[in-house]
């Protein structure tokens, strides 16, 4: 296979014959290759983060500096939203509900799945492409137009949606025009995220090269089977819900709405009887199976990661396969530990609170074995590894804060405080988006044939890991303190946190700052597509299959018919040649 | 390299792509309804009082649906046993019965739907009139998507058994599963929203 | 399913019409025992119960459940265990909540 | 070391039994990261490429971390059988009876909290939705006898020190959660129900309601303010309310 004329050759030979057969918006814009699918969700997801994060950029001047109007595009923002530039909090509450929004299924899930996911999955497991193409193209379409809808809300009659990312009834049941357009929106998420995980899972099953048993699987590629799961059955409840919501909405009836409610001083009129903690019952089963597809992805780069960077297997790879599965099992029964301050009897939270900390064995296993591995290793800090490795501590911050919010007793005290937002942050942002960004620093030289520059991608990576902690630790303090979060003004009202509010400022500065550090790695992406460094089809010397086609791939990816004869990270096997042994290596 | 299994199974899985593509599908279709049968549950269970569905829905009707759903189902399943057995004819005999047999049940659904409308009862109306509507209209949809997808295997999709006859059979067996589907949920929707 | 001959298929279509017969003649149970006034727990554990066997036959000849593979049963098996989550634990929080 | 996590003043009796277990936990995470940090940082600079260019294929054999996961588990299950699960029962079943406690009823609705006193009678005044006016907030039928030594206040929560309080929780509108950190109470009010929160102040001194669940535009200002005070300083100050409110 290092070949490389006759590769080169065939894939010449290949790309020209499909120059035939496609035209250019078949190949570009409704290709089904899974390849030109997976880099069109990334992208797209990107450019969502940045919108997400962009919208919070705001966020943190209202909170810093209430009152004052927000520099630079305080004008732009239309009288609606910030008369003279100054947030008003109708419009504080959208941004904060679309942040959460769209960080969450607009940005890091279409990244983490339909990119990293629809990219390398196939090509790990060394198969052509996903098991249905067609249906591929359909779930980033869908995608797509949930985007655009989420987008779109924001020009709705009294903006976009503004009831939280949670849209807790009945508070989103009376709630502006935008929050018909968030359900509408996310029903076109659930269809994308439940057709990618059919497609996901019958690839995983049905595709696998010959040889390629599930113990020799890459973790990537378990992580992504797992989260597969976990997208297919906790998303249609929530489908359902939103059924039921809109229903409240449009055709007046109550599934939400208690009877006896007086909204501004008028009793509303509608049958009653509902329910309003159905909603959240409904929301959270998916949503807490959500917040771990958020993270397996991601662990399952950084496991893909250190195992190539530290040049040897990873340690206890089956007990870190099984404690995902059984992760992923558990995470459909914990979901009313969001809910303790609702009004949960002794039995039921106990049990809940049970559950919730048997889940958290499982993600210690795994975070341990990842220390472990690198006992005895050989550790190269490439840009890449600079991530996965930071991934580690920051998951394990995150982590640890939620055993806290996981026993009733002291959930009393910082239930929907910033602890909580520091808490989850913790996981998803210095975790899952720093892992994300080790992905695409890995994989990128797969994707286009180029490696990214490895200065930039240091700066990128010392910027953001400062800074992101600048923003995320104080919210422990501050939680701790009592500080409420949702809070348009910082929480400037509230006596017993007068004294952490100097942090808000402190915190915002660190935001921007980690904003302008991304500029690094914008640039970067940009300019490495174009002009990065030519690779060779194995730069990191990796053992999975995905280094042993051309960089990038040819439509159909493999030119010989890959097969796997060893288990994933066969790294400096004693006696080997080399330090690596590929998977698909003749015995 | 072309995508493996779309016809011929999988010797350690005994499965085809598609086999398991619908099955999967059809578990987070469990889910789905699964959402609206807890959701009536807790309601029902909340609610001070409920309805007696016989009182305000007509047995009479939905019994003959439950019937004509049922027949669909068999006719389903003869259609794919015909395929088997290699008889086109008699495959597009039962096809169509099948499709007929949906659109009946359509049209009696549209009936009952537009008598409660005419007595003025709107989902507004009771959270029970709001789940009834919205679960029977929710599975209508899905009685829409099955008639549309049959329809398609009975006309110009049946040009493929004359290239594909495998993949063909294989496809109507996923129609099959789904449109089964589709009727076992109506078999709980019957006692629970009617009957009970 | 290609292995399936002929013959097997002609047997098939018998349990077909056999499954169809039973079906019917349990649609015609539940709604005579509805019209029978019993207990209202009685009355929705037994229309249940029914519909549940109706189902299962749906599920096992027509679906072919009863000679499946065994990732399908895998995936339903779970699909099953968190309907049943999905089910019971909502009513068991709402039935165990302080403000009542 | 509650105050070292800089926790808010302990105003309640049970505030320190949740504390406590903030305080476990935190010990807890504290040693396991300090743990793995140190062993997560002697990894990084003992086996850099440069110090150990070849790495070792089998890398750590013992399982001595398996113990250590069964350490963990086993602290986490003290934690929740030991703690956890006894003091949340105290805290929702344990309710202290009505007649030695001060017991009003709190009533949120956008954005601001309506106290409701029931008065030397203890038994609070018939309410209606039909009743509700802007002067009227909780609709309270001043009509029924058991309403006339009623008192209702908006914003403003008196109660006597170190007596049990119990507060009826319920919500014309949203839902909003009664939360007063220094007292370690927080609890969702949801539409429709009528949820009992108790708790023994032991501090006097003035603190606040922060409603702690969005509930619209307002929700950041849906501050109420909460008293505690001696047993005679309560008693003048509801006299002198109800006199105030009467006499106008
Ligand atoms: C990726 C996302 C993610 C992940 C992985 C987790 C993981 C966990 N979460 Fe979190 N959580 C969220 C995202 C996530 N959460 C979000 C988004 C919310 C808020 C939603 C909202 O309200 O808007 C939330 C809220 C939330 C709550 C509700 C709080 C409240 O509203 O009051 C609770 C309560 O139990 C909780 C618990 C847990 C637990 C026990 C884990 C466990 O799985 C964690 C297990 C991990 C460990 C225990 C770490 C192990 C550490 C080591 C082995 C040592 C480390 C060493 C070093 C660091 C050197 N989370
Ligand atoms: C995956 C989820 C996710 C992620 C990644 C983030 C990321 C961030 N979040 Fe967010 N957040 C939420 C999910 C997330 N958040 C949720 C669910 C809520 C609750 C909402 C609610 O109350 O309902 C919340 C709330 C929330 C709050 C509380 C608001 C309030 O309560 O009022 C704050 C406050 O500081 C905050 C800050 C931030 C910051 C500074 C980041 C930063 O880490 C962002 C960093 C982003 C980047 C670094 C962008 C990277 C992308 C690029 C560089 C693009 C490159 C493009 C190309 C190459 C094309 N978030
Ligand atoms: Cu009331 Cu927030
Ligand atoms: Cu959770």
């Amino acid at each position: 296979m290092d070949n490389v004329a006759t590769v080169e050759h065939a894939r010449a030979e290949h790309e020209a014959e499909h120059e035939h057969e496609l035209g250019f918006w078949q190949k570009y814009v409704f290709s089904q290759d899974h390849k030109v699918i997976g880099i069109w969700y990334a992208i797209t997801a990107l450019l969502f983060l940045l919108f997400g994060f962009s919208l919070m950029m705001m966020m943190r001047w209202q909170i810093a500096y209430p009152g004052q109007p927000i520099p630079f595009i305080g004008g732009w923002l239309g009288d609606a939203n910030a008369p003279g530039g100054i947030m008003l909090p109708e419009f504080y509450n959208q941004l904060g509900a679309m942040h959460g929004t769209i960080m969450v299924f607009l940005g890091v899930v279409p990244l983490a799945v339909g990119g990293f996911g629809n990219f390398v999955v196939p090509l790990q497991i060394g198969a052509p492409d996903m098991a249905f193409p067609r249906l591929n193209m359909a779930s980033y379409w869908a995608y797509f137009v949930g985007g655009i809808i989420m987008l779109a809300s924001f020009f709705a009659p009294g903006g976009a949606a503004n009831s939280g990312w949670t849209s807790y009834t009945p508070l989103s049941v009376i709630a502006t025009q935008g929050q018909t357009w968030w359900l509408i929106g996310m029903t076109f998420l659930i269809t994308s995220s439940l057709l990618g995980s059919i497609n996901f899972i019958v690839t995983i099953v049905q595709l696998r090269a010959p040889g390629l048993t599930w113990m020799r699987l890459p973790f990537f590629v378990w992580a992504q089977l797992v989260t597969a799961f976990l997208l297919l059955l906790a998303f249609p409840p929530l489908e359902a819900a939103a059924f039921l919501q809109l229903m409240d909405r449009l055709a007046g009836t109550s599934f939400f709405l208690p009877s006896g409610l007086v909204v501004s001083g008028q009793a509303l009129e509608v049958s009653g009887g509902g329910s309003p903690l159905l909603w959240q019952h409904l929301f959270w089963f998916l949503a807490h199976p959500e917040v771990y597809v958020l993270i397996l992805p991601a662990m399952g780069i950084v496991a893909e990661v250190i195992a190539n960077n530290t040049r040897k297997p990873l340690w206890g790879y089956r007990v870190m396969v099984y404690s995902l599965v059984f992760l992923g099992f558990m995470s459909f029964i914990v979901w009313a530990h969001h809910m303790f301050m609702t009004g949960m009897g002794t039995l039921i939270s106990a049990f809940f609170q049970t559950t919730t900390m048997i889940i958290s064995i499982p993600s210690i296993i795994i975070l341990s074995a990842l220390f472990i591995s690198l006992y005895g290793a050989s550790i190269r800090f490439t840009t890449p590894m600079l991530f996965a490795l930071a991934f580690l501590p920051m998951f394990g911050i995150g982590g640890l804060t939620g055993l806290p919010l996981g026993l009733a007793v002291a959930d009393i005290h910082l239930h929907d405080t910033y602890y909580v937002i520091g808490h989850f942050h913790y996981v998803v942002a210095p975790g899952t988006l720093l892992a994300l960004f080790a992905g695409i620093y890995y994989w990128f030289p797969k994707a286009t044939g180029r490696k990214m520059n490895d200065l930039l991608g240091k700066i990128h990576f010392w910027g953001s890991f400062i800074f992101i902690n600048g923003v995320f630790m104080p919210m422990f303090i501050q939680g701790l303190a009592g500080m409420n979060r949702r809070m348009y003004e910082g929480g400037r009202a509230y006596q017993h946190v007068q004294d952490v509010l100097q942090w808000n400022s402190f915190m915002s500065w660190s935001a921007w700052g980690l904003g302008l550090f991304q500029i690094f790695f914008i640039i970067n992406f940009f300019m490495s597509i174009w002009r990065g460094e030519k690779t060779t089809n194995n730069p990191w010397e990796a053992t999975t299959l995905e280094w042993e086609t051309p960089s990038p791939p040819p439509h159909g990816n493999f030119v010989t018919p890959p097969e796997a004869n060893r288990g994933p990270y066969e790294y400096s096997v004693p006696g080997a040649p080399s330090d690596f042994t590929p998977q698909g290596q003749r015995l | 390299m072309e995508i493996p299994y779309t016809v011929e199974t999988r010797a350690d899985t005994g499965l085809n792509n598609v086999k398991l593509g619908i099955w999967l599908f059809l578990a987070s279709e469990v889910m789905l309804f699964g959402g609206l049968f807890s959701s009536y549950v807790l309601l029902r269970v909340g609610a001070m009082e409920w309805p007696a569905g016989s009182e305000i829905l007509s047995v009479p009707l939905a019994t003959f649906n439950t019937i004509v759903l049922i027949g669909s189902s068999v006719t389903m399943v003869m259609a794919w046993a015909s395929l088997k057995l290699k008889d086109l004819p008699k495959y597009k005999l039962y096809m169509g019965a099948t499709v007929v047999l949906a659109l009946v049940f359509l049209a009696v659904k549209a009936y009952e739907y537009g008598d409660k409308f005419s007595h003025d009862l709107y989902p507004s109306e009771s959270t029970f009139l709001g789940i009834y509507f919205l679960i029977t209209g929710l599975h209508g949809l899905h009685i829409v998507g099955g008639i549309i997808v049959n329809s398609f295997l009975l006309l110009p999709g049946v040009k493929m058994w004359h290239t594909a006859p495998e993949r063909f059979t294989n496809r109507v067996e996923a129609a099959g599963l789904y449109w089964h589907f589709v009727d076992l949920v109506w078999i709980f929707l019957f006692p629970v929203l009617y009957l009970l | 399913m290609s292995v399936d001959s002929a013959e097997d298929i002609r047997k098939h279509v018998k349990i077909y019409i056999t499954v169809f017969a039973a079906l019917m003649v349990l649609t015609i149970v539940t709604v005579g025992v509805s019209y029978i006034n019993v207990a209202v727990p009685l009355a929705i554990t037994m229309a249940l119960i029914i519909a549940t066997i109706k189902g299962s036959l749906v599920a096992s000849y027509f679906m072919h459940l009863v000679s499946e593979k065994s990732p399908i049963y895998w995936t339903l098996i779970l699909t099953a265990v968190f309907f049943a989550a999905l089910m019971f634990l909502p009513l068991l929080t709402m039935l165990d909540g302080i403000g009542r | 070391m509650w105050e070292l996590l800089g926790l808010p003043p302990q105003a309640s009796a049970h505030a320190a039994d949740v504390d406590q277990l903030i305080v476990l936990l935190h010990w807890m995470m504290a040693i396991l990261f300090v743990g793995w940090g140190a062993f997560f940082l002697y990894t990084l600079v003992r086996f850099r490429q440069s110090a150990n260019p070849k790495a070792d294929y089998a890398g750590v054999k013992s399982h001595n971390s398996s113990y250590l996961d069964v350490v963990l588990a086993l602290v986490e299950a003290v934690l929740l059988i030991g703690f956890a699960i006894p003091a949340w029962a105290t805290r929702v079943d344990a309710l202290p009876a009505e007649g030695e406690s001060t017991v009003v009823r709190v009533v949120a609705k956008q954005f601001e909290w309506h106290i409701h006193y029931p008065g030397p009678d203890g038994i609070f005044g018939r309410t209606a939705i039909d009743l509700i006016t802007p002067t009227n907030a909780i609709g309270l039928d001043r009509s029924d006898p058991a309403a006339a030594d009623d008192l209702t206040t908006i914003n403003q929560f008196n109660m006597p020190v170190d007596k049990p309080v119990i507060v009826h929780l319920s919500t014309q509108d949203v839902i909003h959660s009664f939360a007063i950190a220094e007292l370690r109470v927080k609890q969702d009010v949801i539409p429709g129900q009528d949820i009992p929160v108790w708790f023994v102040p032991t501090l006097t001194g003035n603190f606040e309601i922060n409603c702690s669940q969005l509930c619209g535009l307002g929700h950041y200002r849906m501050r109420g303010f909460v008293s505690i005070q001696t047993e005679s300083e309560f008693q003048d100050w509801f006299a002198e309310e109800m006199a105030f409110q009467t006499g106008n």
